[in-house]
C-alpha cells in the first residue's frame, strides 16, 4: 500500500512535468532577453496561440474516446472562405453561429464514416483533410479571401484590455471544461476512451457520444479558424495548410493521451500556449529562423517520452485485472 | 402463480450455424436465489447474455413479472431492472467510484440541468457503498482498489438501479475467501429484501449452500433443474458431463514411472505475484496445478515460460539454467506453453490455420542465414500435424482459424506446439471453453505425450479434471504453493479448502 | 475487434452476396477501377494512351512505388510512419551537398557518387531505426514519435541547405554519373526502373519466403500470440521501421537523380500520395494484411488518376478533391471487407 | 462523397473542354496553345499573373492550358511531360525550384517546345530557355531609396523593421539585400531593430511582426518583400495603435512591394509611402514577345529584365495606369 502510493505522488509528479517544462523555457529566455518577462508579451503569446488552443480543445474530444481529425487544417480554411465570400455581410452574431455550423457538419462527416462504417477516424479525416480543402480551393478559386472589417475589427480590438481572442478562447475552455468534468455526457466520454466494449456494456451509448465529439471537433476548427482569420485579416490559399500537426501535438503536450480516456481542456491550452511560448522567446532573441522547427520538434519529444512513461507508471499502479476472455 | 418474477421458454441460440442453446426454459420465483451450474461452453453465459440484453435471441419468450420482455442492450435490461454483474468488471479505471456507480444516470442539478450534482452524488455513492459495507472514499479513482472491492462496487451499481434481479457469473473466482463470505451475506440480504438473484458457479459447494433452486445446463440444453434438495454434489457432477466421472477421461496405459526431473524451480519469486516457489516437474508425469484466477498460477506459467520476470530463484530445464525473459531460449530447450487466452494470445484469428501451426517452428524449418523458407513444405508438416490432432477443417491452408469452433482452435494451439515435440509442455486451462468431446480428445493428447516420456504441467481451475489426469497436484494461493497431493489422497474438498485456506 | 458489431444473421449467403465478396476480395479491384478510369479518360484526352505517356506514368510511378513499399512495412506491423517524406528530404541534400560540383564535399571525386548514394541509405536507415527504438524502446505512439522526426527532420534538412548553399532552396550540379540513374538505362530499360524491380522482387520474396516476412504478418495480425510463439516482436517491429526508413532513403535516390538536384522540399507534399497508395492497394491500417502487388496497383491507380488530371489541366482544387474521394471510397471498400469478414 | 463526385462530373467535362477545344483551335489559322504552368498560388500576383496571361493569350488567339504543382517540383516536372504530350506549341513556367526545375526545361527541348520561366530564372545551365525577370534587387533599391529621402526631409531617426519572406525564395533574398543595400548607406538616419522571416506564411508573419513590436516599441520604420502581407501588417500596426497616415504623427514609414491592390489601396489612402512595382503587363508582353520571336525562327535573350519602377504616393496619379494592382483594385471596386 506503502509503495502505491509513493508511486501515486510520482504519478502526479510526472503529470506536472510538462509544467515544469513551461517554467524551465521562461526562465531560460527570461535570462537571455529582458523583454521576454513582460505582462505585455505574455498578452501577446497567449492571443498568438489561442486558436491552436481552442482547435487543441476540440481535438481533445476526439482523443479522449481514441479517435484523431487530421481534418481540421481544411476545416480552417473552409470556414475561412465561407466568412470572407458568403458571410461578410452578416453581422457577427449571425456569422459567428453559422461557421460553427459550417465546422460541427464537417465533423459530422467525418463521424458518420468513423461511427457508420467503423473505417478508423485517421483514415477518413486523412481523405476529408483533402476534399475539405480541395472543396474551399474550388470555392475561393484558390485566390486571397479578404475578410470583412467587422471580423478584422473583432481581431484587434479588445475588452478589459484583453484581445478578443483571448475572451473567445477563455469561453470555450469553460464550456469544455464543464461539459467534461461536471456532465453525464462529460464522464461518458472518458469511460468510452477507456474501454468502448465495457461502456457499450456498463449501458452507455458509445456510438452518438463518438459522433457527436467529432461535430465538437469540427465546430472549435471553425472558432479557431474564425479567431486566426481575424487576426491576420485575410486567407490565402495555405491557410492553415497542416495545421492539425500542430494542433495534435498541443493536445499531447497537455497530457492528452492518443489511447483514449485520459486528457483534459487546460492541458489542451497550455501545449498550444508552451509552442507559441518556444516561437515568442526566439523571436525575442532575434534567433536563427531555422531553430523554430527543430526546437519545436525536440520539446514535443520530451513532453511526448513524459506521456508514455506516464501511461507505463499508471499500468503498474493499476491492479491485475481478471484476464477478459474473448 | 405471482410470485414468478423470470419466466424463459423455448430458448434458442445460434451462431455462425452453430446451435449453442436448444429449447433453455428457466423460472426463477421473488427473493429466491437460482443456481446455474453447466461446464464451460454449455451455454451458461449465452442465456445470460441473452437477458442482460448483450445479445438477441433467435427465438423463444422471456417473461418479466408476467409480460414478455426482449432487452436489446445492456441499457434495456438495466431499465427493466436486470442486472448483469459480468466476470469482466466493466468498471472504468480513469473514473471515480462514484462516477462508476452512477456512470447511466448521474443526479442532476433538477430536471432539465444537465450538470451533476456532486453533493447528492457523493451521498448516494457512500448510500450505496454502506450497502455493500465497503468502506472507501466515494471519491477513490477505481484504479486504486483491488479486485474484490471492485466486485463489491459492481453490486452496490445493481442496487442503485432498483435491480429486480441481478446475475452474478462467477463472482468469487478472483475473492479471498473473506470477501467470498462477505458477498454471500450481501447475496444473503439481497435475498431477504425480494430481489432475485441467478447465481453461476463452478464451485459446487457454494451453489449448494447458496441457491433456492439449481438448474444444470449442458451442451446448450437444461439437462436438471429443482429444488435444491433434489440435488447432490455428485448429482450435479453427473448432470454436467453427463456421464459419471471415471468415464470422463481416457485411460492412460501406465508410463515407466516419472524419470528425472524435467523441470525444476527452486524459490522462485517476483513481488506481488509469485513467492518463493519451488517444486520438481519429472519426465513422464503430469502435474496438475489447482487454485482460484489470481491465485498466482497463470503468472507462474507466464514466468516460467519466459514472458513474465522474476526477481529471485532459479528455472532448471534438463539441469540447465533458464534465464528470464528469454522464451525464444525456453522454447529451444524444449519448453512449450499454452496460454490460457486463446483468442487473445494463442492464434492469428485472422491468419490461417497452417501459418498458425507453423509460427513457432518457423526458424527450424528455414534454411541459410537469410532464413529461406519452403511454404510448400511447411503446409505439408502443418496438415500432417492437424490430421494427428484431429482439427475437423476444410482447407488447413485457405481457412481462417477464427473460422474453426473453439475446441479445434484450440486443437490448432496444441498442434503449434506438438510441431515442436516438446519435452515440456505447459497448459494453462487447455480445455476451457470447449465441448465434452473434445476435452476428450485433448486429454488423449496429453496422455500419448506422458506415454512419449514428456513432462506435463496442468493448470486447470476444473478440479475433476485434474482429479481425473493428474499424477500429482500442486494447489496455489496467493502466489505460493499451498501444498502437493498425491493421486491416492486426490478428494475434491481437501483441494478446495487447500486453496481457500488463508 | 472495434465495438460491437450488429448480431449476425449467420447462415449461407445469398448468391449475389457471394458475388459481390468475390469482387471485393479480388486484389484486382483496384486494377480494373483504373483501366476503368483511362478508359473513362480517353475520349477526352486521347494522349492518354500514347506509348509515351504511358511510359512516362510508368516513369512516374517507380519512387512513389518504392516509398509505399516501405510505408507498407510499418502498416504492416500496425504502426505508421509519417516521416518518410522528410526522410526522403533530408537524406537528398546531405547526399546532394556531398557530390554536388558546386564545392561539395567530394566534388569532382570519381568515387563521390558512390559515397553520396552510400550517405543517403545509412541516413534513412538511422532516422528509421531511430523511430522504430523510439516507438518501442520509449514506448511513444508511433504517429507521434514520426510527426516529430518529420518536423524535426524537414527542418533539419532546409537549414543544411541553406548552410550548403550562399542563396538557394536547393543543392544542384550534381555528376552526371549520378543522374544516370534518371535517364540512362541498359536496353531502354531505365536504371531507376531496374532498382525498384529489383526492391520489389526483394520485399516480395523477403515477406512470402522468408521467416521475418512470417515474423511480420504474426506481428501485425497479433503481438502477443506473436510473442508466445517466440517471435522477438520489438526486433520485428524495430526492423520494420528500418526497412521503411531505407526505402524512402532509395525513393530519395531516384527522386534526387530525377530532379538533378537535392532539395529540402522533396516529398514534402507526397506524403498523403503514400499512405494512400498503400491503403488503396489493400494494405490495411489494424496490420497483418499487404502485399507488393497490391502496393504497385495502388501506386498505379493513383498516378493514373495524377496523370489523368494532369492531361486535363484541371484546377488544384479538382485534383485535391477527386484524391481525397479515392482514398475515403478505398478505405471503404476496405470497411465493407472487413464486416463481410466479420460475419464469417 | 457528393463533393467529390461532383468535381468528378467537373473533371469530366472539362475534360470533354479540354479535349475539343485545342482541336478546334488548331484548326483556326495561327491558333496556338501554350501552356500555363504554375507551382502554387498562395499570392494576388501570380493570380493576376495567371489572369494576365490568359487574357493577353485570347488576344493572341491562343488556347492555354494551366497546371498547378502545389509546389512539388517532382511533379511539375511529370506536369511538362504531360503538356508536351498535349503537343502545346509553348510553356511558361513558374518552378518551385530553380536547381530541380532543369529536367523539365531539357524535357520542353528535346520536344523542341519553347519554355519560359516567369519570374522564377531556373539555376545558370546551358540549355534552350528564356527566363523573364524583375530585377527584385535593383527595384527595392529604388524604393527603399525613396523611402529614405522621405524619411530624411521629414527629419528625425529611425528604427526599422525589415520584413524578409521565406529566405529558402531567391527573390525574397534578392529584395532583403536590395533595401539592406541601400539602408546600410544610411545608418546615421535608419537603424535596423529588427528582421522578420515571415516564411509567406500569414500565422508566423502576424506573431513575428507583433512580438518585433514589442521588443521595439519604438518601430517607426517598415519594409515589406511582399504586398500579400499588407492586410497582416495593417491588423498587427492598428492593434498596436501605430496606424497613421502620412504626416500625422505616429505614422510608420511603410514600403511595400509587388503592386498589388492592396499596394495601390493603402499608397492611396496614404497609409503606405512607397510600394515597388514589379510591372506585370511588360513581364507578360516581354513572355509572349519571347514566343513569337521563337516560332518565328530566331532565338531572344536567355533572360530578359523587367526594371519594374517605384510608385509613391507623390507618382501614385501618372503611374498607377502601370500598376497592375490598381486595374485588380478598379475591378473590385467600380
Amino acid at each position: 500500500m506503502n509503495g502505491l502510493n509513493s508511486r501515486a505522488l510520482a504519478l502526479i509528479a510526472l503529470r506536472f512535468a510538462p509544467l515544469m517544462l513551461f517554467v524551465a523555457l521562461c526562465i531560460v529566455f527570461g535570462a537571455l532577453s529582458d523583454r521576454f518577462l513582460s505582462l505585455a508579451n505574455f498578452r501577446n503569446i497567449l492571443a498568438q496561440s489561442t486558436h491552436v488552443a481552442v482547435m487543441a480543445i476540440g481535438m481533445t474530444f476526439v482523443l479522449l474516446v481514441r479517435g484523431v481529425d487530421l481534418s481540421v487544417g481544411s476545416v480552417m480554411y473552409l470556414v475561412a472562405v465561407a466568412m470572407g465570400l458568403y458571410l461578410s455581410g452578416l453581422p457577427l452574431a449571425l456569422s459567428i453561429p453559422a461557421i460553427v455550423l459550417i465546422g460541427a457538419a464537417f465533423g459530422a462527416v467525418n463521424a458518420c464514416f468513423v461511427t457508420g462504417l467503423r473505417i478508423a477516424s485517421f483514415i477518413v479525416t486523412l481523405a476529408t483533410l483533402f476534399i475539405g480543402r480541395g472543396f474551399a480551393l474550388y470555392l475561393s478559386e484558390t485566390k486571397m479571401v479578404f475578410q470583412s472589417d467587422t471580423v478584422q475589427t473583432l481581431g484587434r480590438s479588445s475588452f478589459l484590455a484583453i484581445p478578443w481572442a483571448i475572451w473567445i478562447a477563455a469561453a470555450v475552455a469553460c464550456a469544455a471544461w464543464v461539459t467534461l468534468t461536471q456532465t453525464p455526457y462529460g464522464r461518458q466520454i472518458y469511460a468510452v476512451g477507456a474501454d468502448p466494449d465495457s461502456a457499450a456494456k456498463a449501458g452507455i451509448r458509445v456510438q452518438p457520444i463518438v459522433f457527436s465529439v467529432f461535430c465538437i471537433c469540427g465546430a472549435c476548427a471553425a472558432i479557431g479558424a474564425l479567431i486566426s482569420v481575424s487576426q491576420v485579416g485575410a486567407a490565402a490559399a495555405t491557410f492553415g495548410y497542416q495545421e492539425e500537426f500542430p494542433v495534435i501535438a498541443a493536445a499531447v503536450l497537455g497530457g492528452t493521451s492518443l489511447f483514449g480516456g485520459r486528457g483534459g481542456v487546460f492541458g489542451s491550452i497550455f501545449g498550444a500556449v508552451l509552442v507559441q511560448t518556444t516561437a515568442n522567446g526566439l523571436v525575442m532573441l532575434n534567433a536563427d529562423p531555422y531553430l523554430y522547427p527543430l526546437v519545436n520538434s525536440l520539446i514535443i519529444f520530451i513532453a511526448a517520452w513524459v506521456d508514455g512513461r506516464r501511461r507505463l507508471m499508471t499500468e503498474r499502479i493499476e491492479q491485475r485485472k481478471i484476464r477478459v476472455e474473448a | 402463480m405471482s410470485d414468478l418474477l423470470l419466466k424463459v421458454a423455448g430458448l434458442n441460440k445460434s451462431f455462425f450455424g452453430v446451435q449453442v442453446l436448444r429449447d433453455v426454459g428457466l423460472e426463477l420465483r421473488r427473493g429466491t436465489v437460482l443456481g446455474l451450474v453447466g461446464e464451460n461452453g454449455s451455454g451458461k453465459s449465452t442465456t445470460m447474455n441473452i437477458l442482460g440484453g448483450v445479445l438477441t435471441k433467435d427465438s423463444g419468450r422471456v417473461e418479466l413479472a408476467g409480460e414478455e420482455v426482449q432487452p436489446a442492450s445492456s441499457r434495456d435490461a438495466l431499465a427493466l431492472g436486470i442486472a448483469f454483474i459480468h466476470q469482466e468488471l466493466s468498471l472504468f479505471p480513469n473514473l471515480s467510484v462514484e462516477e462508476n456507480i452512477f456512470l447511466d444516470h448521474f443526479p442532476k442539478r433538477g430536471a432539465g440541468i444537465p450538470f451533476i450534482d456532486r453533493r447528492r452524488l457523493r451521498d448516494q455513492a457512500s448510500k450505496a457503498l454502506e450497502l455493500v459495507d465497503l468502506k472507501v472514499s466515494p471519491t477513490t479513482p477505481v484504479m486504486r482498489l483491488p479486485q474484490g472491492e471492485r466486485q463489491l462496487i459492481e453490486i452496490a451499481k445493481a442496487l442503485t438501479r432498483q435491480a429486480r434481479l441481478i446475475i452474478f457469473d462467477e463472482p468469487t473466482t478472483s475473492l479471498t475467501a473473506r470477501e467470498t463470505e462477505r458477498l454471500f451475506e450481501i447475496i444473503g440480504r439481497l435475498r431477504a429484501q425480494g430481489i432475485s438473484v441467478i447465481y453461476i458457479s463452478h464451485i459446487l459447494q457454494d451453489v449448494m449452500r447458496l441457491s433456492d433452486d439449481i438448474a444444470v445446463l449442458r451442451d446448450g440444453e437444461v439437462v436438471g433443474a429443482g429444488r435444491r434438495e433434489d440435488f447432490t454434489v455428485e448429482r450435479l457432477v453427473t448432470l454436467m458431463v453427463g456421464r459419471s466421472i471415471d468415464r470422463l477421461f481416457p485411460e492412460r496405459e501406465p508410463s515407466q514411472g516419472p524419470g528425472g526431473a524435467a523441470l525444476s524451480v527452486r524459490g522462485l519469486s517476483q513481488p506481488g505475484v509469485v513467492r518463493d516457489v519451488s517444486f520438481e516437474l519429472r519426465r513422464g508425469e503430469v502435474l496438475g496445478v489447482s487454485g482460484l484466477m489470481g491465485s498466482g498460477r497463470s503468472e507462474l506459467a507466464r514466468i516460467l515460460f519466459g514472458l513474465d520476470p522474476y526477481s529471485e530463484g532459479e528455472v532448471r530445464v534438463a539441469g540447465e539454467r533458464l534465464p528470464p525473459l528469454k522464451p525464444r531460449l525456453a522454447m529451444d530447450r524444449g519448453v512449450a506453453f499454452l496460454t490460457e487466452d486463446r483468442r487473445g494470445e494463442g492464434l492469428m484469428m485472422e491468419a490461417s490455420i497452417a501459418d498458425n501451426i507453423v509460427l513457432p517452428s518457423l526458424v527450424e524449418r528455414s534454411r541459410g542465414f537469410i532464413r529461406w523458407l519452403d511454404p510448400a513444405g511447411l503446409d505439408q508438416a502443418a496438415r500432417d500435424m492437424a490430421e494427428r490432432v484431429r482439427v475437423n477443417a476444410r482447407a488447413i491452408d485457405t481457412a481462417a482459424a477464427r473460422t474453426l469452433s473453439g475446441g479445434n482452435q484450440q486443437k490448432v494451439v496444441i498442434a503449434k506446439w506438438l510441431l515442436r515435440a516438446p519435452s515440456i509442455f505447459i497448459l494453462d486451462e487447455p480445455t476451457r471453453g470447449i465441448d465434452v468431446g473434445a476435452k476428450y480428445e485433448v486429454y488423449k493428447i496429453i496422455n500419448t505425450m506422458v506415454a512419449g516420456g514428456a513432462a506435463i504441467l496442468f493448470i486447470s481451475s476444473e478440479i475433476e479434471e485434474l482429479i481425473g489426469m493428474a499424477d500429482r497436484i500442486m494447489v496455489m494461493g496467493r502466489g505460493e504453493i499451498r501444498g502437493f497431493f498425491e493421486r491416492a489422497s486426490f478428494d475434491r474438498e481437501t483441494l478446495m479448502s487447500a486453496a481457500l485456506w488463508q | 475487434m472495434g465495438g460491437v458489431l450488429p448480431a449476425s444473421s449467420g447462415g449461407a449467403l445469398s448468391r449475389p452476396m457471394r458475388l459481390v465478396r468475390l469482387v471485393l476480395f479480388s486484389d484486382y479491384l483496384v486494377l480494373a477501377l483504373t483501366v476503368l478510369y483511362v478508359a473513362a479518360l480517353w475520349f477526352a484526352v486521347p494522349e492518354i494512351i500514347s506509348p509515351t505517356n504511358l511510359n512516362d506514368i510508368f516513369l512516374q510511378v517507380l519512387p512513389l512505388f518504392v516509398a509505399a513499399m516501405g510505408l507498407m512495412m510499418v502498416l504492416l506491423v500496425a504502426q505508421i510512419d509519417l516521416s518518410a517524406t522528410s526522410i526522403m528530404a533530408m537524406s537528398c541534400v546531405v547526399g546532394a551537398s556531398i557530390m554536388t560540383s558546386q564545392g561539395g564535399y567530394l566534388a569532382g571525386h570519381a568515387l563521390a557518387p558512390v559515397a553520396a548514394v552510400l550517405a543517403i541509405v545509412a541516413i534513412g536507415l538511422l532516422i528509421g531505426v531511430l523511430n522504430g527504438v523510439c516507438t518501442i524502446v520509449f514506448d511513444i505512439p508511433s504517429f507521434l514519435v514520426t510527426l516529430v522526426t518529420m518536423m524535426f527532420f524537414s527542418g533539419a534538412a532546409i537549414w543544411y541547405t541553406a548552410a550548403h548553399t550562399n542563396s538557394g532552396s536547393s543543392i544542384g550540379a550534381l555528376p552526371s554519373s549520378f543522374l544516370a540513374i534518371g535517364y540512362g538505362g541498359i536496353a531502354g530499360i531505365p536504371y531507376a526502373a531496374l532498382i525498384t524491380v529489383g526492391l520489389a522482387i526483394i520485399v516480395h520474396l523477403m515477406l512470402t519466403r522468408t521467416v521475418f516476412g512470417r515474423w511480420v504478418r504474426a506481428v501485425g495480425l497479433n503481438p502477443s500470440a506473436a510473442a508466445i510463439s517466440g517471435v522477438p516482436v520489438k526486433r520485428v517491429v524495430i526492423g520494420c521501421f528500418a526497412l521503411s526508413g531505407l526505402f524512402a532513403a532509395f525513393a530519395a535516390v531516384i527522386y534526387t537523380a530525377r530532379l538533378e538536384a537535392g532539395t529540402p522540399i522533396l516529398g514534402q507534399r507526397i506524403l498523403l500520395d503514400v499512405i494512400g497508395a498503400a491503403v488503396i492497394g489493400g494494405v490495411s491500417l489494424f496490420g497483418g494484411k499487404g502485399s507488393v502487388i497490391g502496393v504497385l496497383i495502388g501506386v498505379l491507380f493513383l498516378s493514373a488518376v495524377d496523370n489523368g488530371l494532369q492531361l486535363l489541366g484541371l484546377s488544384l482544387s479538382s485534383v485535391y478533391a477527386i484524391k481525397g474521394g479515392v482514398i475515403l471510397l478505398a478505405a471503404v471498400v476496405d470497411a465493407i471487407r472487413h464486416h463481410l469478414l466479420a460475419r464469417g | 462523397m457528393t463533393i467529390t463526385r461532383r468535381e468528378f462530373s467537373a473533371s469530366v467535362l472539362a475534360a470533354a473542354a479540354a479535349g475539343t477545344m485545342p482541336g478546334a483551335a488548331r484548326a483556326a489559322e495561327g491558333g496556338k496553345t501554350i501552356a500555363l504552368m504554375f507551382d502554387a498560388f498562395d499570392s494576388d500576383f501570380w493570380i493576376t499573373g495567371n489572369t494576365i496571361l490568359k487574357a493577353k493569350a485570347k488576344e493572341n488567339g491562343w488556347t492555354t492550358l494551366e497546371t498547378i504543382s502545389n509546389r512539388d517540383q517532382n511533379k511539375q516536372n511529370d506536369q511538362v511531360k504531360a503538356m508536351v504530350e498535349r503537343k502545346v506549341d509553348g510553356i511558361i513556367f513558374i518552378p518551385t525550384d530553380n536547381n530541380a526545375a532543369i529536367p523539365a526545361i531539357r524535357t520542353a527541348n528535346a520536344a523542341n517546345i519553347p519554355i519560359i520561366f516567369f519570374n522564377r530564372p531556373p539555376a545558370p545551365n546551358d540549355n534552350k530557355y528564356v527566363a523573364i525577370q524583375a530585377d527584385n534587387r535593383k527595384i527595392m533599391q529604388t524604393t527603399v531609396t525613396i523611402l529614405v529621402d522621405l524619411a530624411r526631409k521629414q527629419g528625425g531617426k529611425y528604427k526599422a523593421c525589415l520584413l524578409m519572406g521565406d529566405l529558402g525564395d531567391n527573390n525574397a533574398v534578392q529584395r532583403r539585400d536590395g533595401a539592406l543595400d541601400i539602408l546600410d548607406k544610411n545608418k546615421d538616419l535608419v537603424e535596423i531593430v529588427s528582421r522578420v522571416a515571415t516564411e509567406w506564411n500569414a500565422d508566423k508573419t502576424f506573431a513575428g511582426l507583433t512580438n518585433a513590436i514589442q521588443a521595439n516599441p519604438d518601430i517607426n520604420m517598415l519594409i515589406s518583400p511582399s504586398d500579400s502581407e499588407d492586410t497582416i501588417i495593417e491588423q498587427v500596426l492598428k492593434t498596436a495603435g501605430k496606424w497613421h497616415k502620412t504626416g500625422e504623427d505616429g505614422h510608420v514609414m511603410f514600403a511595400g512591394f509587388d503592386g498589388d491592390q492592396n499596394g495601390y489601396r493603402l499608397l492611396s489612402t496614404k497609409y503606405m509611402d512607397v510600394n515597388g512595382v514589379q510591372n506585370l503587363f511588360y513581364e507578360v508582353d516581354l513572355a509572349y514577345g519571347a514566343f513569337k520571336d521563337i516560332w518565328a525562327g530566331k532565338q531572344p535573350d536567355k533572360m530578359l529584365i523587367d526594371p519594374g519602377f517605384a510608385i509613391s504616393q507623390a507618382t501614385l496619379e501618372s503611374k498607377r495606369d502601370d500598376m497592375w494592382g490598381y486595374h485588380v483594385w478598379k475591378e473590385k471596386n467600380k
